[in-house]
């Protein structure tokens, strides 16, 4: 194997293979929609996605063990309250439908889940959920597809060469655009911008950054001063937020990927006595908790850990043989500070993602929320 | 050979070497400065240096307790892990009401004190190299903390505190860096001036010879690390009070910057060396870089790469005097 | 026999200054082949620092190493050992870690192609082990587990094995007595005699008429005399090194009291499988303690103080038990001058005036708070009373001489007024004007009223200061002998087990 | 004589843990627990397989910093530098199949010139070595960092292909462990420079005394952890295919706990390869089994630190009286 050419270019499944495309399609053009919708942007258009139907027949499988289903979860651990969240949700969906469940956990690192898929795929379960910690997972995936097990993405995405089954998400690219354009609007196409990302080199952080930063590029008129890390640390994010004060006092708007950036920033303008600009986040309760009553001028939205459940719900389809899309993209309700009063939660923990699908039994189980 | 010429040459030898000491931070800080007054002017505005003071507090109130550690050759890795702790505590047992906050500084203080002694009796009564045993604490700490509050911990900190974070005192002086202050001139008189610094000195420079002089080196070097947790706490309070929320992605990062500070102004690792100046220069030249780097906006990997530099230039340029001395076979004698 | 007028190993002209203190200074100096060239000095004189430049550890600030005739710049003990100078340096180089062959192949194994040739090492080893008297021990015992004296002839056994044409030996007969001595002396005069030219550095005088062809006498950093050994007789080596008169002459100790101060009761140091030791010592007596090197005498010591575990035994003091524990023995008043001063007895990097006060913080203080005018009163009044030599209160204890860092720590027990005195070879590589005055001190101290206990190698010095001397064998005492003129004689017949 | 008797425990578990048994007792202790619980499912090729290639790059690393450890050094960028080497593996190759060799050829290569940098400040520049690679640590993740911030470039089927190959159970990667840690051993134990490496760490100024040149045995030290380095990064990467610029981290931290639960003293000159891999293997059935017995997962964390804390508690070699 020397060949010049590069491997695995050719591009992939055509059109004519997609099984009943439209309705999936549809699914998809509704997750933007919902937010162009939420932010008033009149256009904000969707990338180019396909969505089709798997061939179900492939993957329907009676139980390899006992009666019910063993389900693989190649989870990212409880390293913050989405990751809490997203296992406990699918290990309470699983209890609701008598599935067994294998969970392993990466702690947030891509290494360690590639060791976490091989063993859970050598525990032959009848299908596995993985949430993805970065592309570096994608050869154990294909071998674990390889070995006969439907593999779900879950709240994240890989390159088609992993050969998962189904993806099931929200779309990263969708919620670092949608900032970018709701910043675009409210400046008017002009303006000084400091993009927040999160932890550098972590593809959750990059992708929406890189998303954003290819939005921004489309208003010539928009300068990004300044790009920071903020470690989805509010304690970061604060220090950070100083330091922009003082150099860039005439900052108009802050794009930020995640609600405790969106906190620490705010809390630092209101610490120098200047108006917070116009920020965005995901819709962490805390950060609209802190900035209830205040004039803040915010755009936030979710990517729901509770999705794990649908994710749950993809694989069981998978090897029941009921028909299941290769893409399920998630949608999840976003607002700006006119709606941010409903959605706050005052019996709930701080670092809930609001508003939670999660069934309210579990977050009072998990002490997230009071009863 | 000893007549009274040499007196004058000691002296001076020993005043020049302890200058020398401090003048490659020094160096180090007046490069930066430069460069920064070069790329970034707004370096010099007085808000920037104000968050610069801030930095000295929040890094230099755990470095303090790092260079206790470091004299007595020893070094600490669960200083992140005790602020991270302190932060956990004070917002589960307070839930962010000010009503049982007594209760949880009490609490904070007894967490911190049970993380120094395991790393002391670790260290003391099994030998432990202090690198691994504060480690392995360390992730300890990181399992309770994620035991305890069922995956990551969140929650706010009471706003009684707040002043202590984020308060400045005549509006101009933040509260972290006094705080910094007074624990600087507490460590600073305990080292050269009471008998516990001279202890701690004899027991970092040759433990077997202190010993055998009558100092409870096992006392001195648990006190050390208990001194290091309990800083650690004071620096988490701090820490936690500056935002006032409890932040998760604290409880997963190993910070070295404390063990940077002091190591950059000067305090040997090998023990028994180095002086609080040495600690005060490095926090300083530790906060302006790391403000520096913001203010430049450069990216992750550049920041990276600039501190990494500069640890390594400012340790190269007091190379000299950190060299296993060439006619002293006495390495394994001082442990 | 004509004496080669080469020069195989020689100092030109050679000036090296530390800090504060000049070691060397212009100094020259010359060895011929086949001899055995003793280099004598005072603590401090500069024979170590000479012996690190000739070897390339140190670079001189002026002046020329020779070799073979021809003039060399040595950058490292690399270089030197290239250029066929073998140094055995006073502080050891074994590696306790390791094994006892590792350890004399170290630097020179030897290979067959890239790997070590393990059967043709053995032989070596083995070989040059039976050279320096060690043939019964194993090559594959670790040499941490060897006793001091036996690890310097290990390292004697490394320097021969290179069969290099020079050989610098600095106080390797500082740990060695009885066989081992003579061993030492043999492989000595064996080497000589092939050809090589070795350096000799002693304090043991004697050794020098009986090894020595050359002598070359260093006092304060600068060569006062040098010649054949002939013209210098044990006087006049003295009174060049210290230059003055010196006579070391032993009067009687003091009288000491009846009541027995310190009582000793079948004292086992933990790991020892020896007989238990007993020791009774009355106020103001100086009990020695005699034995050949390993026989005990330090473990036993170090025991006492409480700086070892017990594993059975009592120590009483005025009939008051005192606890097995360092800080206990010392508040109780037994205080120890440990055998290895810059390991158990100083922090080096603190000055003369810290290491002083360093047992008796809390008279120096107030509130826990150091009182430095306090703290230069208590160094004044010892620097005084044992006539320390410093350039002040500030100085750091490294750049002591030996005799002047003994004497430093003999004034940090003091502080604490003990009521027993242990000293543990408080004499060893101190000169001989510094020995007196050592001599001096403890007999005034004992004239005080303190029990004092002395171990050393030294006969003459354990027979002259003290009342009665035991004599120790394999960790027990096998004897005790009083104050008279056959003495010396039974003390060695009871260390050797030869007494009838 | 009986006191001497009594004391004889001691010595016997010391010389244990100086041999590097100690650790392996414990892992012996840990198997046979789990064939006891979960015999099928630990003893099931699929395990095993899993067990043994999460060993490899955590080995691989743990090899060298052993080595490193032993000169009374300690190697804190090895993490970062798994990361780099993997992530230009990745990037360099970008499936390129032709590429292949060279790239992976020149990815050790530059394992091999930053242990060198590490190396030289460390030897040369006669530098502490924990500060040196410290900043080595911060400057190499930067470089990974600049060189790409997203999981990147691809490597080819070949080298996946090889990752993925097993012999019976025994994974392929496993097998490049085995072979280096022969390698070392008999650079360790029958070379001169193995027996200078631990000259150097017991006593570096008698080392220099005995005509050793310490530079020279520092800098191959280095050299060939970073070597090592190079090629874990390169079977990681050919593990997750793709590169990314936080692959390795941590490694470091992970890599010095198993050579000194291995009964390694991080003062230098003493230590075995037998314990450094003990540990290794330690810590791989850790996390083995926290997946394979389903701990809850807010407790894994929790024992992980137990079980370290107790096993350096107990196998940490003391120094000696
Ligand atoms: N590295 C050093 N730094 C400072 N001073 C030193 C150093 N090495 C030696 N000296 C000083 O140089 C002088 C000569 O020391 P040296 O060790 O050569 O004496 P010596 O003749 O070997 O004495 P001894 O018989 O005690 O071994 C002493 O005053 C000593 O304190
Ligand atoms: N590091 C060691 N490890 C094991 N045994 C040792 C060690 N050091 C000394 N020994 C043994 O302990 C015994 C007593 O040694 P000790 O040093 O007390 O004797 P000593 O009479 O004081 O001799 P020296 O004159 O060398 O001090 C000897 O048998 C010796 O071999
Ligand atoms: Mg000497
Ligand atoms: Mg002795």
């Amino acid at each position: 194997g020397c060949s010049t050419e590069q491997e695995g270019s050719a591009p992939q499944a055509s059109a004519e293979d997609c099984l009943n495309a439209d309705e999936a399609q549809a699914a998809y053009q509704s997750s933007w929609s919902s937010v162009a919708e939420a932010f008033e942007l009149e256009d904000f258009q969707p990338t180019d996605e396909q969505v089709c139907q798997v061939d179900t027949a492939t993957w329907k499988a009676e139980p390899k063990q006992g009666d019910s289903y063993r389900v693989a979860f190649a989870a990212q651990g409880p390293t913050n309250s989405w990751g809490v969240l997203s296992d406990e949700a699918l290990r309470y969906h699983a209890d609701e439908l008598g599935v067994d469940v294998l969970y392993a956990a990466a702690n947030g690192d891509a290494t360690t889940q590639v060791d976490n898929i091989q063993q859970l795929a050598s525990q032959n379960p009848d299908a596995m959920v993985v949430v993805p910690m970065g592309d570096g997972i994608s050869g154990q995936v294909k071998a674990a597809v390889d070995q006969g097990i439907p593999v779900v993405l879950c709240s994240g995405v890989l390159p088609s060469s992993s050969g998962a089954v189904s993806t099931v998400t929200r779309q990263y690219d969708l919620l670092g655009s949608a900032y970018a354009e709701w910043i675009a609007k409210k400046l008017d196409g002009k303006g000084k911008v400091a993009i927040l990302s999160g932890l550098a080199g972590v593809p959750t952080a990059e992708y929406q950054k890189a998303a954003a930063e290819t939005t921004f590029e489309k208003y010539p008129d928009i300068e990004v001063v300044t790009t920071q890390y903020t470690e989805w640390s509010p304690t970061v994010a604060k220090t950070v937020a100083q330091n922009l004060i003082a150099s860039y006092p005439d900052l108009d708007a802050i794009w930020s990927d995640s609600g405790y950036g969106a906190l620490g920033v705010a809390q630092a303008y209101e610490e120098a006595g200047k108006p917070v600009p116009p920020i965005t986040g995901d819709a962490i309760n805390d950060f609209i908790l802190a900035t209830d009553g205040k004039d803040v001028q915010y755009a936030l939205s979710t990517f729901p850990p509770e999705m794990s459940s649908t994710c749950l719900d993809t694989a069981l389809g998978l090897v029941k043989g009921e028909p299941v899309l290769d893409k399920v993209y998630i949608d999840s309700p976003s607002f700006t500070d006119a709606d941010g009063a409903t959605y706050a939660r005052k019996d709930c923990d701080g670092g809930l993602l609001v508003p939670s699908s999660a069934p309210e039994p579990l977050l009072t189980e998990l002490k997230m929320c009071k009863a | 050979m000893t007549d009274a010429p040499t007196t004058t040459t000691t002296t001076t030898t020993s005043r020049l070497s302890r200058l020398s000491s401090v003048l490659a931070p020094m160096a180090g800080l007046a490069t930066v400065l430069l460069l920064a007054a070069v790329t970034t002017p707004q370096l010099y505005t007085p808000e920037v240096m104000r968050l610069v003071l801030f930095q000295i507090g929040i890094i230099g109130i755990a470095a303090l307790g790092q260079t206790l550690v470091l004299l007595t050759g020893g070094i600490d890795l669960s200083i992140s892990g005790a602020i991270a702790l302190t932060s956990v505590v004070l917002a589960v047992t307070t839930n962010g009401s000010d009503d049982r906050l007594v209760t949880a500084l009490v609490l904070s203080v007894v967490a911190g004190l049970t993380v120094g002694l395991v790393n002391g009796a670790l260290v003391v009564l099994r030998g432990v190299p202090p690198f691994v045993a504060t480690f392995a604490s360390f992730v300890l700490i990181q399992g309770v903390i994620i035991a305890w509050t069922g995956g990551a911990p969140s929650g706010r900190i009471p706003d009684g505190l707040s002043w202590l974070g984020s308060g400045r005192l005549f509006d101009v002086i933040p509260v972290p860096v006094l705080v910094f202050g007074v624990l600087a001139v507490v460590v600073g008189v305990v080292l050269e001036r009471s008998t516990a610094g001279r202890r701690l000195y004899a027991t970092g420079l040759n433990r077997d010879a202190a010993r055998l002089s009558g100092v409870r080196t096992g006392l001195v070097i648990g006190s050390c690390y208990v001194a290091s947790s309990l800083l650690g706490v004071v620096a988490g309070l701090v820490n936690a009070s500056f935002t006032g929320y409890v932040d998760a992605a604290l409880v997963r990062s190993l910070n070295l910057d404390s063990i940077a500070a002091a190591v950059i102004g000067g305090i040997a690792l090998t023990g028994g060396r180095g002086r609080i100046g040495n600690t005060l220069i490095g926090v300083v030249l530790l906060a302006v870089l790391l403000t520096w780097l913001i203010q430049l906006g450069a990216g992750g990997g550049a920041q990276l790469i600039v501190s990494g530099a500069v640890i390594v230039l400012a340790v190269f340029m007091q190379g000299r005097r950190l060299r296993i001395p060439g006619t002293t076979a006495g390495k394994k004698g001082q442990q | 026999m004509t004496v080669s007028q080469r020069t195989a190993l020689g100092a030109r002209e050679v000036t090296k200054s530390f800090p504060g203190v000049r070691a060397l200074d212009n100094v020259s100096f010359a060895c011929r082949p086949g001899r055995v060239h003793a280099l004598l000095g005072e603590n401090g004189a500069g024979k170590s620092t000479l012996v690190r430049i000739l070897t390339g550890d140190q670079s001189p600030d002026t002046g020329t190493v020779v070799v073979d005739d021809v003039e060399v710049a040595l950058g490292s003990p690399r270089e030197a050992l290239a250029h066929g100078v073998v140094p055995v340096y006073q502080e050891l180089t074994v590696l306790p870690e390791m094994t006892v062959l590792d350890n004399v192949m170290l630097g020179q194994e030897v290979r067959r192609r890239r790997w070590l040739d393990s059967r043709r090492q053995l032989d070596v080893v083995r070989e040059a082990l039976e050279r320096v008297s060690l043939g019964e021990v194993s090559p594959t015992t670790l040499a941490g587990d060897l006793s001091l004296a036996n690890q310097q002839l290990v390292e004697i056994a490394r320097a021969v094995v290179r069969r290099s044409p020079v050989l610098i030996l600095d106080e390797p007969s500082a740990v060695l007595s009885g066989d081992k001595l003579e061993a030492l002396h043999d492989v000595v005069r064996t080497i000589a005699a092939s050809g090589t030219a070795v350096v000799y550095i002693t304090h043991l005088l004697e050794e020098v008429h009986e090894l020595a062809d050359d002598v070359t006498i260093l006092r304060d950093g600068a060569v006062v005399s040098t010649g054949p050994v002939a013209k210098y007789d044990t006087d006049r080596i003295v009174r060049e090194m210290v230059g003055r008169q010196v006579e070391q002459v032993f009067p009687d100790p003091p009288d000491h009291g009846a009541a027995v101060m310190l009582r000793v009761s079948s004292l086992v140091p933990r790991g020892s499988d020896a007989a238990p030791v007993d020791l009774d010592v009355r106020a103001g007596e100086i009990v020695g303690l005699a034995g050949l090197v390993g026989s005990g005498r330090s473990r036993f010591l170090r025991t006492l103080a409480g700086a070892r575990k017990r594993a059975t035994g009592t120590v009483e003091l005025d009939g008051d038990t005192v606890k097995a524990s360092i800080n206990a023995t010392i508040d109780a008043g037994v205080v120890l001058v440990p055998e290895e001063r810059k390991r158990d007895g100083l922090v080096l990097d603190l000055t003369v005036s810290d290491n002083t006060t360093l047992t008796s913080l809390g008279a120096v203080s107030t509130w826990g708070l150091l009182r430095t005018q306090r703290e230069e009163n208590a160094f004044a009044e010892e620097r005084e009373r044992l006539d320390i030599k410093t350039a002040g209160p500030r100085q750091l204890t490294r750049q002591l001489s030996g005799g002047n860092q003994q004497k430093i720590v003999i004034a940090k027990w003091l502080q604490v007024s003990p009521r027993v005195l242990l000293l543990d070879e408080p004499t060893r590589g101190v000169d001989i004007g510094a020995k007196n005055e050592i001599y001096r001190i403890i007999r005034e101290l004992a004239a005080e009223g303190m029990a004092i206990v002395i171990a050393s190698s030294e006969l003459a010095e354990v027979v002259g200061l003290a009342h009665r001397v035991l004599v120790f064998r394999d960790g027990a005492v096998v004897g005790e002998v009083g104050r008279n003129t056959e003495s010396s004689e039974k003390i060695m017949h009871l260390a050797l087990g030869t007494a009838s | 004589m009986s006191a001497a008797t009594v004391a004889r425990p001691g010595p016997s578990l010391s010389s244990l843990v100086r041999g590097g048994g100690a650790v392996w007792v414990v892992v012996a202790v840990m198997v046979v627990w789990l064939s006891a619980v979960r015999g099928g499912g630990f003893w099931s090729t699929g395990n095993l397989a899993a067990l043994l290639s999460g060993a490899v790059v955590l080995g691989l690393v743990a090899l060298g910093q052993h080595i490193v450890v032993l000169t009374g050094g300690i190697d804190l960028s090895v993490g970062s530098m798994v990361t780099l080497t993997s992530l230009l593996t990745a990037v360099l190759i970008n499936g390129y199949p032709i590429r292949t060799v060279p790239v992976v050829v020149a990815i050790v290569l530059i394992g091999a010139l930053m242990g060198g940098i590490n190396g030289s400040l460390v030897s040369i520049a006669g530098l502490p070595p924990f500060i040196v690679t410290l900043g080595m640590l911060y400057l190499v993740s930067g470089v990974a960092l600049t060189v790409s911030p997203t999981p990147d470039g691809r490597v080819t089927s070949a080298l996946t292909g090889f990752a993925t190959s097993t012999f019976g159970p025994v994974p392929a990667p496993f097998l490049v462990l085995l072979a280096s840690v022969v390698v070392i051993w008999a650079l360790l134990t029958r070379t001169a420079w193995g027996r200078h490496v631990f000259a150097v760490g017991g006593d570096q100024h008698a080392a220099r005394a005995v005509g050793i040149g310490t530079t020279s045995v520092l800098m191959r030290a280095y050299v060939v952890s970073g070597t090592l380095a190079g090629l874990a990064g390169v079977l990681l990467a050919a593990r997750t295919a793709i590169g990314s610029p936080t692959a390795g981290t941590g490694l470091e931290l992970s890599a010095i706990t198993a050579v000194v639960i291995g009964g390694t003293s991080l003062l230098g000159g003493r230590g075995s390869l037998l314990g450094t891999m003990g540990g290794v293997a330690l810590l791989s059935l850790i996390t083995n089994s926290i997946t394979l017995l389903q701990f809850p997962s807010t407790l894994t964390d929790l024992i992980r630190g137990l079980i370290i804390i107790a096993a350096v508690a107990v196998f940490v070699v003391k120094r000696k009286e």
